[in-house]
């Protein structure tokens, strides 16, 4: 227990002395937003219409961006064979890494999506829902995501394309967290969306750590 | 008393063997100075030694037990010092040193080694290798040779009974290389074992030398 | 000329600074409240849009604030370029925040503004697009100045982008004049003169002044501040440099 | 690239060249000035090329003189001018307050059957201000013009 | 004229070669446009009123994803300061990079937009449009997206960090790219949406290559 | 002649200064020694020797003419050799070489080093530290040392008369250290220069040697 908390307390603290890394994240969330009423005009029902859809691919942008490089600077300063020889399976060091990432990004981000809810024109009564699917959508992103960190360690042809397959496995967290929205602003109960996503995180849980172990240990062979 | 050892390693890297037929035994106390010209496989032994590779054939034991069997209990007893010196830009020398004592359970592991050291920890480490003034700098303001000192600095704050090091003293200056060669000194003295790559730099008292240029043609 | 040798002894600003912060704070609060009083209570409603005028006092020298900010920024930034005065780096560190809080206060306001006279809270027009995009620019700085660990290089890096962002400013000025925008052309500062009654041009201009002062004080703080720290991080590292070596 | 240029001479090329640049650049945006950029459309351009009635567009004009009704249900009738060309507008919700006749505005909506139905309407203002007194005094000296730069499409 | 060759080749030949960059950016592009009908639901007209904006959108995500490594793999292995220690202007040197960098990247986006048109419902008359419009506007992103890869340099957090400081200067080029594109669909001339993309391409050629010289030295030092 | 001159140097890093009032001198055929211990600033005095950064105090000049009023000249008559070996991994040994001499505009600029080399090009870079039969293994297969082989093969590939080379042996083995000593020595044979900086184990005959360890105390 005590070397997985000194990982989660050395990347949070990394994140966050490094000050901006949280602030960043969220800016970029923020901005992609807003670039959408630029790209498909200001209408508000429009807005309206596609604002869950747009603020759960700004976030999924977000997160994504921000993953790119969970394991790659330890990689690249030799950090990442010392975390891979440390006493304990690297699953679970892993698992310490991202849970620390999702603590300085994907938590964040839950939290100010209301206010860009807001923006587009979202209605108030879903922020809870809006905020609960992101809450159990985004750790299973960072999990997912953290598979295609360790796959483009060091990457040739294959494991970009290996990343790029990672992508698509978003998409169930997108729809279900999507419809979650979408299903309590037309005023019937979100609950099976969020119990599906609850369950991806779930599975995630239970294979993101062994394929993302997997992964960097080819990088490292 | 441990053992740690090879037979019958080949090593395959790019798809081209870099050496075959390399065996070693490296008992408490014992120090391996692989040499060998560029390219000859030094690195890619340590790194076999360490279990970041598994040899194309052959096998590595510890006490006769196959380190690829338990790697987790091959880690506590190692530590490795690459090329890359894993020294984080953001944390402070100290913070750097202390988080990978941390990782190693904080040195209460009981090892042959432990013997070595008058005490363990963070502020032991830094000062093994005289960066008691440099505790508070962050790793950006560090040289080359600094930094190098901070990787280094992991050996004595978390004790281990066995160091794999791959040209240690590249960067380091002479009073730097001196205190080297005293850690390796008294953590062989307290029983630990030393396998490490140079090209020189670094004398090390009755160790066994492994030329791998002389594998190679093995190889070929 | 030096970094090091000015942080040692920046006493003749310090002097200076001492003796201006106090009139600065001053001027602010007196003509603030002057302006406040002439504009929220003595000067008439307007002709056509009544009370809601009255937001007019804080929009108008709130956006021109974001916009004399920046010209600072991208002026401090310059001289810190070329003849590498720390002190130009520390008042463009400094004239940073107060420039995006005014241009957030004059979004804000905007909007607040714009919902009873053009029936909508935004619109995608030039003016209002380039103003945001101020903001933006404004957030960036913020961040690449911290996203360094040598202060040194951020400050460096980040004058560089504040040089990039102002060919911003001229269009944000000129936006209304070159394109239709839903955003009236300028009242004041056009040909012929301004095209507000004195009655509501005196609490308009009292407000500008006020804002122009809080920032002198704002960002003479700030510096102080900032050498402070510097003192602070230079005594550090001088304890245990040669140490080091 | 250059090394017979002496620094000083290549640094100007440099200049030269940038300078050139940017007047090209200036030359084209300004020229697409000269095309006309939209915000919105005039009625004459509605007028001249009816658009696809899915399409939703905004018109700037004028609110015709007289023209406005309100014929109950919070439904709203009026026209629109370029002074050239007309066009009917239906509304229905909250006016702005700006909104009267004589006064610049845009609507957005859809052009069908003649008839522009507009789900918003934006008021334009001018860059006149002043107390309600003055502004009758100027009407009652008769110097008064209608600035119709807000309106201006 | 040769050193400037030579850079280009080299950069071009590094994309295909480790076919990251390249593949990378289409495969980026064509997900995230693909993501959209999931997530605002495929109704036709929705996606038809949307669908330029959204390959806009994406295009300019794509490209500023693909500049982060502009500079920095050469930073990272100090091929940056023989690069920047070549008997040339630091400016020529960028420029060159720039050119490689839109030959591996933007250049494929524009080729294969009609493609994701088909999909986001645009109508396949304004298809040269959106061509034109992209091959105006991507050099111009690579151009602006030069200084802030140059600006990020050794910065602690790098790619979102671009993000935030690029995306308010790609606000431009995306306004007129999809203006263009609603303008061609609306049955009026994109001329000047064009010719101010144009516009716009030269001023970046004019600025770029200096703003990001100086960010890149000043990285060195 | 050519001269190589610096005086009253000052130079700062992160806020600190690292040296003072340094000065030095470097004749055609010259060859200046940079010793010191680990952060005195010996990598930091080569980069400002190549115009990567400014002193903050001082000036270097080459035959009287500050290095700053024209950095491209500058640029063209030198080479660095740093601690990143600037090595692509997708590119081979020889494509690597091959690069940075056509950036240098092929070995066509007139140099006092140039008689120093039979012939310049990749290939004579390879064949000058004994890379030819690497030189089509892609630069990712390559092991410490011999990338730094590569990195080092510039210098004979595209001549220049002034070389800066900052810990230029480390990784290197036996060999491939006789040969960058043949190198150096045929440079200076040549009217070229070198400035380089060494924790030992390159000796260069009739070297200045200056110990930036001495301008650290002036510096405080
Ligand atoms: C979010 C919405 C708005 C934004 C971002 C905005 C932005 C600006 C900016 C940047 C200026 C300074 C221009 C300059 O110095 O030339 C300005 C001035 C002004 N704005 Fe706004 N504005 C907004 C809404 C409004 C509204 C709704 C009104 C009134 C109907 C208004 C009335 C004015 C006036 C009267 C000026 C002074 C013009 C002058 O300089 O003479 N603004 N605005
Ligand atoms: N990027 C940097 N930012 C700030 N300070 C730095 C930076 N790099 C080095 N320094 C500081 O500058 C001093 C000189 O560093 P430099 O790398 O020149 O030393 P060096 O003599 O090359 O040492 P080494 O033998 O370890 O390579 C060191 O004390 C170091 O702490
Ligand atoms: N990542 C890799 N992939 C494929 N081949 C590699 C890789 N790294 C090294 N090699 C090859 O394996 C061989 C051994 O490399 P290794 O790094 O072990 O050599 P070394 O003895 O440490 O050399 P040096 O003295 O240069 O550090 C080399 O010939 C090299 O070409
Ligand atoms: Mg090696
Ligand atoms: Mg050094």
């Amino acid at each position: 227990m005590k070397p997985f908390l000194a990982i989660v307390r050395r990347d949070v603290r990394l994140a966050f002395r490094q000050g901006t890394d949280t602030l960043m994240t969220l800016a970029f969330f923020v901005i992609a937003v807003v670039l959408f009423p630029f790209g498909v005009g200001p209408e508000p029902n429009v807005l309206a219409r596609i604002g869950g859809g747009v603020v759960w691919v700004a976030a999924l942008l977000a997160s994504m961006l921000a993953l790119e490089r969970l394991f790659q600077t330890d990689y690249e300063d030799g950090g990442l064979e010392l975390l891979a020889l440390a006493p304990m399976p690297l699953q679970i060091v892993v698992l310490a890494k991202v849970l620390a990432h999702w603590l300085a990004t994907g938590l964040p981000l839950a939290v100010v999506a209301p206010m860009l809810g807001v923006l587009m024109n979202v209605p108030p009564d879903v922020f809870p829902v809006l905020v609960a699917a992101l809450l159990l959508g985004t750790p299973t992103l960072s999990l997912i995501g953290a598979i295609g960190a360790g796959l483009i360690l060091g990457a040739r042809r294959g494991g970009v394309l290996l990343a790029l397959l990672v992508l698509p496995l978003f998409i169930p967290v997108l729809v279900f967290g999507v419809s979650a929205v979408e299903v309590a602003a037309q005023g019937f109960s979100p609950k099976a969306s969020l119990l599906i996503l609850g369950g991806l995180l779930l599975a995630a849980l239970a294979l993101g750590p062994w394929a993302a172990a997997a992964a960097i240990r080819q990088a490292l062979e | 008393m441990s053992l740690f050892t090879g037979h019958d390693l080949i090593c395959i890297r790019g798809e081209r063997r870099v050496f075959a037929a390399v065996r070693f035994s490296l008992p408490a106390g014992g120090a391996l100075l692989l040499v060998g010209a560029n390219g000859t496989g030094k690195t890619s032994l340590l790194r076999l030694m360490a279990g970041l590779g598994r040899p194309a054939d052959g096998a590595i034991r510890w006490n006769d037990v196959d380190i690829a069997e338990d790697p987790e209990s091959h880690n506590a007893r190692l530590h490795f010092v690459g090329h890359g010196d894993a020294v984080k830009p953001a944390l402070t020398a100290r913070e750097n040193v202390a988080f990978w004592a941390a990782l190693r359970g904080g040195g209460d592991l009981p090892s042959p080694a432990e013997a070595g050291f008058a005490k363990a920890g963070p502020d032991a480490g830094l000062a093994a290798f005289a960066l008691g003034p440099l505790a508070s700098v962050p790793g950006r303001y560090l040289s080359a040779g600094q930094r190098r000192r901070v990787n280094l600095a992991r050996l004595a704050a978390a004790p281990a009974p066995l160091w794999l090091l791959d040209e240690p003293v590249s960067a380091l200056d002479s009073d730097s290389v001196a205190r080297l060669r005293n850690a390796i000194a008294r953590h062989r003295a307290g029983g630990g074992m030393v396998a490490l790559s140079s090209h020189g730099g670094l004398e090390i008292p009755d160790a066994v030398t492994l030329d791998l240029t002389d594998f190679a043609a093995a190889a070929a | 000329m030096k970094r090091l040798d000015w942080f040692a002894n920046p006493a003749r600003f310090l002097k200076v600074a001492r003796a201006v912060q106090p009139w600065a704070a001053g001027i602010a609060l007196g003509l603030g409240a002057a302006g406040l009083y002439l504009g929220l209570v003595a000067s008439p409603p307007d002709y056509q849009q009544g009370e809601s005028v009255r937001i007019m006092y804080v929009h108008v020298p709130a956006a021109w604030m974001a916009l004399f900010c920046y010209t600072m920024l991208a002026m401090a930034s310059a001289v810190a370029l070329i003849w590498k005065h720390p002190l130009a780096d520390l008042a463009a560190k400094a004239t940073a925040p107060v420039g995006a809080a005014f241009t957030f206060l004059a979004l804000l306001t905007g909007s607040l503004w714009g919902k009873p006279m053009w029936g909508t809270w935004w619109v995608w027009d030039a003016r209002l697009t380039s103003m945001l995009v101020l903001f933006f620019l404004y957030l960036g700085y913020i961040a690449l100045n911290g996203a360094f660990d040598d202060p040194a290089r951020g400050a460096k890096a980040s004058a560089v982008l504040a040089l990039v962002g102002f060919v911003n400013v001229p269009i944000i000025k000129f936006s209304v004049d070159w394109w239709n925008t839903l955003h009236q052309p300028a009242s004041v500062l056009r040909a012929g003169g301004p095209a507000i009654h004195e009655s509501m041009l005196a609490p308009l201009v009292l407000m500008a002044l006020a804002f122009k002062a809080y920032y002198v004080w704002v960002v003479l703080i700030r510096i102080r501040a900032e050498i402070a720290a510097g003192k602070i991080r230079a005594a550090r590292l001088r304890a245990t440099g040669s140490a080091a070596l | 690239m250059k090394p017979g240029l002496k620094p000083k001479h290549r640094r100007l090329v440099f200049v030269g060249i940038a300078m050139a640049l940017l007047a090209a650049a200036t030359g084209l945006i300004l020229s697409a000035m000269r095309e006309n950029i939209v915000f919105f459309y005039s009625p004459s351009d509605i007028v001249a090329k009816p658009p696809s009635p899915e399409r939703r567009i905004r018109v700037g004009g004028l609110v015709e003189t007289g023209s406005v009704e309100k014929p109950g249900g919070g439904v709203v009738r009026f026209r629109i001018t370029d002074t050239a060309m007309t066009i009917p507008v239906s509304y229905r919700g909250i006016l702005p307050d700006l909104f009267r006749e004589g006064q610049g505005v845009v609507v957005q909506g859809r052009f069908a059957n003649q008839t522009f139905a507009a789900d918003e309407v934006l008021a334009k203002h001018d860059e006149n201000y002043m107390p309600r007194e003055v502004s009758d005094a100027i009407k009652k000296s008769g110097q008064w013009k209608p600035d119709a730069k807000g309106a201006k499409p």
